[in-house]
């Protein structure tokens, strides 16, 4: 069995239309056949299952409550090697740490379909007693072992498995009850791949939202989701915001109705509800414009995805904060991280923790809102000004096809993403933060933003080298990928340090 | 000065390359001459690249945790490979969870790295022991400085 | 000796007027004949100690600078019964926690003049080699050895003894070296003493002024500072704020130039960033009105004061959100608790985990300010003119002696303090929290506060009584006491939860 | 239903009234008749109180953490005036600092207090204590309901 990298044997050329029925039958039965496990799925034995949950155990209905309810959701990342170990570790999350939704973050061997690696990284698990795998391994387990996952705890349960290469462990997942499914073409290529192409990372994705919308024909309604995040490192709203119209309208074409935006904290307060709101505003925009008139797109805010503080209690004000930017943005969820961030995947109890933090910030602000604030609306306007040219660009390059758009405006750098290992992303942007705490663009590289904003942006970039005495350059730049993981000490010194 | 010849790259199916990509550009900046192979490099690639360089050092980042798995036995492949002198150098986040530092730098060093660095190593702490580290090597080579 | 409750000998009669010198070194005498180390104080020789610090050890210093520099600087709380713990608390508090104004807190039998049950608590401290008092016993041990606690840090140090007795206390304090000193007439009669008049309270507070402005009149400026959380329980702004300015008022005219405010958080960020603003504004504008044009009025913000959560989670959300609360609202300094706070006084290494927590969520909301904010600019009006009708009304009482008009104020209900323990306080004004989170008045006593301005109150409180299906009632206001120290199940439950 | 005499108040020099008030509000709503001494009481006048009312309990809050060095001897005091029979309560935050709970609890029992009660305890809690320990005393005596 070659499951290395699927072969992609699709004949037609690319198009963000949707996949003909006959077409992904044959494509959904060679994708099975790669892992014994692939035969375990039935689809319809797995839509009477997703039928036979109670609603609160089914994620789109869930994120449709939060919403309704005007609520803020937490959700952790989680994954082990063991399916013991990965019970445990979800019975503590709901337990301890009330997670709203439960997580299954599968290894990195997975997610690369090496599963040949992921079976020896599970059995050397089971004999160390420990988990040497970075997740679970969904695949290797199987629709009906996984199963029981779903069945230990009485919530929902979404799979985390950030690659470009879905097929087959959603399959899997989806069949064993998993009523969330993160991941996307544009997102995950850019961040999980270096030499996958984006037109192979879109092919493997409408694989995914066609599934997702196959469910959804038969009665079950997914919470499909957007990983926002990118490279996670000093992503700009607007190229997360970008990635989410895109993906949504790939998506959308394949059928998706439910599906779920996120964005990683760019920890400025002002900043971030921002990005929340214009990118449900945006997403909504461009999806109407292409006739998608009902698709639901709640916003998921996620804990800071760059690199962290050594020090726990310095993690625990990330932590806090971001649920407090959470509830400040008016999102429906937020993903939580913990105080062992800049070390380890945590401990269930070090995990658990982190989320009733967070729980009890979004407590705390969920009041707050800076509508009406003008420098809140002076960024949400800054945010559209640069999505739109590069939104519009792109579907202009692919002809109104948001596939073949895509594509182009990669190779173009229309689009570009910051710290990509992909080789098919420019990589010429480079974003920074500036004086007031805000992420800009040192550096757009080929991206279409408008002279006027980059003059703005460059202009906070000059006010920060100024007050720290640096010239304004690449280092700059690559300071601030450390920023905020720095000691206190040197963040916050006490102001009579001469 | 330096000169010498190091390969970098993300070992296994691990993409975080941001780590590894700042690492080798102030490697470069330092003067050494970095053949960097990106993230989710085999560890056959780092071999690879060694000999078809001459390569004085690797350096292998792992991030993701199953550094312990990808890093088995690499030290073997390079003697088969008959690098038998390369020096071997591992940083990054190297197993999963959080655990105390010596008890990791163990299992890293007994696997035949010659150094293991723990996490928000910086940049310069690495320059400064590479360039101990050939400074030794040459001194015990006999070699003088050119 | 008798120490138990230091007679009041003065045969003036009660006035805000500067305490005349020869009556004043009268009263020194008599009141540092109450305990032996009370011959230790001389007065000149501490103004030597106090001019041979460096300048980033005194307090009055490092608080212009804080101002200057719009940092926001970080003080814990703390203390322990012997100088051996206290020291070694010190020196964590300042390596560990990164503090930057390091405080000595008084045990409670010091705060009541009590020494001899305090020497008897250090005694029995010092056997179970742990601390048997809740803090340290500044008198019993005495200017010279109080002196070993400044020499051991290179930061400044602060007196916090909650108490309306000061007066023997501030001279040891002051004396050994300590450049701040916390407490002032109204605040801390009103929450700390049973049976104590506000006269007498007054009348302490006066010599502890007049104290320091003797220290300033030698060239020694202090940083005298007013406790403005009261009894710490769901004070309103406007409550804190009317004490500021009475208190501020009093301490002018006994010759203090520089004069601290605090407020207890309220744990909405508008409301806490308004109360910050309008505190410093209404001080000024007070004091300036009476004359007093240059009065330094640094403003620091307390961590949630109320009932604490007994979770830890929970509690490390309410120290970096009062982080959070005291970066947005612009304040000089924050005074930090830890996550022990439900249970009891806090390690060292606790103690210095809250106050990091603090600094980096200090750090993260540096930037975030609300000016010019509607809801904000909304708060802000509200609180003048719930503030304004009571120290107007005051004065008027007085004559324009702010002290004659405290005292008839108190008697009248015009200034009514929640919760307090004190006879001589009305007791029926009781706030209450409402649906969007702010405090508000759920009844004024005897308070001069606007018709219009209580319809506001009421209503907001109306809308959370609707909201929670329970009758507006004196119920409600008991719940707003408990309200944030609720497990997170019962604050923040699944939105699911029917 | 219940009737019985009580004694509140928050003992030594310490002020925290707020949870010691709402206690008395709780208790004399379940029926008790509460006489509430305050903030700031000395042991000696909770004992004069229970004299003067012929009181059935004492409850002794402690917030501050010197509960332990002023509820020394408060047993006996009791039993030098003649109260020999009556239930004694102590609650709060009875020591300094954050320490298991048994251990705590044990040193109150030691010194002579019927119960002793953790921060956060509820007010129904309190009163359901009360009523169990009357009606056993009650049973004891070989007393009947009314
Ligand atoms: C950004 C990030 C991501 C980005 C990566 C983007 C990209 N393509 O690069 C995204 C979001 C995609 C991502 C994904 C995942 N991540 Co990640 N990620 C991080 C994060 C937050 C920051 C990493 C970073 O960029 N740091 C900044 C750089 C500059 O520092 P650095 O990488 O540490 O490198 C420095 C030093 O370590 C040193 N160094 C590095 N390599 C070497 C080598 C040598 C020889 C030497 C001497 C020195 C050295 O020099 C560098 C410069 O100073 C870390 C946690 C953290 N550190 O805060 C987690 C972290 C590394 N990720 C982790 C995990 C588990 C994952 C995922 C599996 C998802 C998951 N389960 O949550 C996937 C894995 C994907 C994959 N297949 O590899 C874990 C690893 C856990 C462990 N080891 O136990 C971490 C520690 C988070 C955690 N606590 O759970 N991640
Ligand atoms: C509000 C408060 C204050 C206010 C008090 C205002 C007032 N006059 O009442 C102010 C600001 C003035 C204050 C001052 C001080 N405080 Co204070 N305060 C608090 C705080 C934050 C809340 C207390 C409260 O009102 N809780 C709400 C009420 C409803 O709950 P409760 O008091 O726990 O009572 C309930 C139960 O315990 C139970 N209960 C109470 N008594 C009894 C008795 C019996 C018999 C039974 C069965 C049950 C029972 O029923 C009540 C209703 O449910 C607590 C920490 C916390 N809990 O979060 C610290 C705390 C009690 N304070 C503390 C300290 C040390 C002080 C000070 C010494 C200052 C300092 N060093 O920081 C001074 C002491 C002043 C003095 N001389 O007494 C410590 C005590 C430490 C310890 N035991 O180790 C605490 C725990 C904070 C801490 N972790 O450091 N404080």
């Amino acid at each position: 069995m070659d499951t290395t990298l699927p072969p992609d044997r699709s004949t037609t050329p690319l198009s963000a239309a949707q996949i003909p029925e006959d077409e992904f039958r044959v494509m959904r039965r060679e994708n099975l056949a790669r892992w014994p496990t692939g035969a375990e799925v039935d689809i319809d034995e797995a839509v009477a299952f997703h039928k036979s949950m109670p609603p609160h155990k089914q994620l789109a209905w869930v994120m449709r409550q939060a919403v309704a309810q005007k609520k803020c959701l937490t959700q952790p990342r989680g994954g082990v090697a063991t399916i013991e170990m990965q019970k445990d570790l979800m019975r503590v999350l709901d337990q301890d740490g009330l997670a709203d939704i439960l997580p299954t973050t599968t290894d990195s061997y997975t997610r690369n379909e090496q599963f040949s690696a992921a079976q020896k990284g599970l059995e050397e698990s089971q004999k160390a007693g420990r988990s040497m795998l970075n997740g679970y391994p969904m695949v290797n387990y199987g629709v009906r072992r996984s199963r029981e996952l779903i069945e230990c705890v009485d919530k929902p349960a979404i799979v985390l498995s950030g690659t470009a290469h879905p097929k087959l462990t959603a399959e899997i997942g989806l069949a064993a009850g998993f009523s969330g499914y993160l991941g996307s073409a544009i997102a995950y290529t850019v961040s999980y791949t270096k030499d996958l192409s984006i037109e192979l990372g879109i092919r493997n994705h409408q694989y995914l939202d066609r599934l997702a919308a196959l469910y959804a024909e038969k009665g079950v309604e997914l919470h499909r989701r957007h990983p926002g995040f990118l490279t996670g490192t000093n992503i700009p709203p607007s190229i997360a915001i970008v990635t989410c119209v895109l993906d949504a309208l790939l998506a959308a074409n394949q059928g998706v109705r439910h599906y779920g935006l996120e964005l990683g904290q760019t920890l400025h307060m002002v900043q971030d509800a921002a990005a929340i709101q214009v990118c449900r505003e945006l997403c909504q925009e461009y999806l109407v414009a292409q006739g998608f008139n009902n698709v639901f797109t709640p916003v998921t805010s996620l804990h800071w995805m760059g690199a962290w503080p050594q020090d726990e209690a310095q993690c625990a004000a990330l932590v806090c904060y971001g649920g407090t930017l959470a509830a400040v943005g008016g999102a429906a969820n937020v993903t939580t991280k913990s105080t062992h961030e800049a070390i380890g995947i945590p401990t269930a109890k070090v995990n658990a923790e982190g989320l009733r933090m967070t729980r009890m910030a979004v407590y705390l602000a969920r009041h707050i809102r800076l509508d009406g604030f003008d420098e809140f609306e002076r960024e949400k306007e800054l945010i559209r000004r640069e999505v739109r040219p590069i939104v519009n660009k792109t579907l202009e390059m692919g002809d109104g096809d948001v596939a073949i758009g895509a594509v182009r405006a990669f190779e173009a750098g229309v689009i570009d993403i910051p710290w990509s290992p992909n080789r098919h992303v420019r990589g010429k942007v480079m974003p920074a933060r500036d004086a007031d705490g805000y992420l800009r663009y040192f550096e757009k590289g080929d991206m279409p933003i408008p002279d006027d904003v980059m003059d703005f942006h460059t202009e906070s970039l000059r006010r920060r080298a100024e007050q720290e005495n640096v010239p304004l350059s690449l280092d700059l730049a690559v300071q601030s990928v450390f920023d905020i993981a720095e000691p206190l000490k040197r963040l916050q010194p006490s102001p009579l340090v001469v | 000065m330096t000169g010498e010849t190091l390969i970098t790259g993300v070992i296994g199916s691990d993409t975080h390359i941001v780590g590894n990509r700042i690492l080798s550009m102030a490697l470069e900046k330092a003067g050494f001459s970095v053949i960097a192979l990106g993230a989710l490099t085999p560890a056959d690639d780092f071999i690879k690249a060694a000999i078809e360089t001459d390569a004085d050092a690797i350096l292998v980042s792992s991030l993701y945790g199953q550094g312990e798995l990808d890093c088995q036995g690499f030290r073997d492949l390079c003697i088969e490979a008959g690098l038998n002198e390369i020096l071997l150098y591992v940083g990054g986040n190297l197993v999963v969870g959080k655990h105390p530092w010596p008890g990791v730098e163990r299992r890293f060093l007994d696997m035949g790295f010659d150094r293991a660095f723990p996490p928000a190593t910086r940049t310069d702490d690495v320059v400064e022991a590479l360039t101990r580290d050939f400074e030794a090597r040459r001194g015990r080579a006999g070699k003088a400085e050119p």
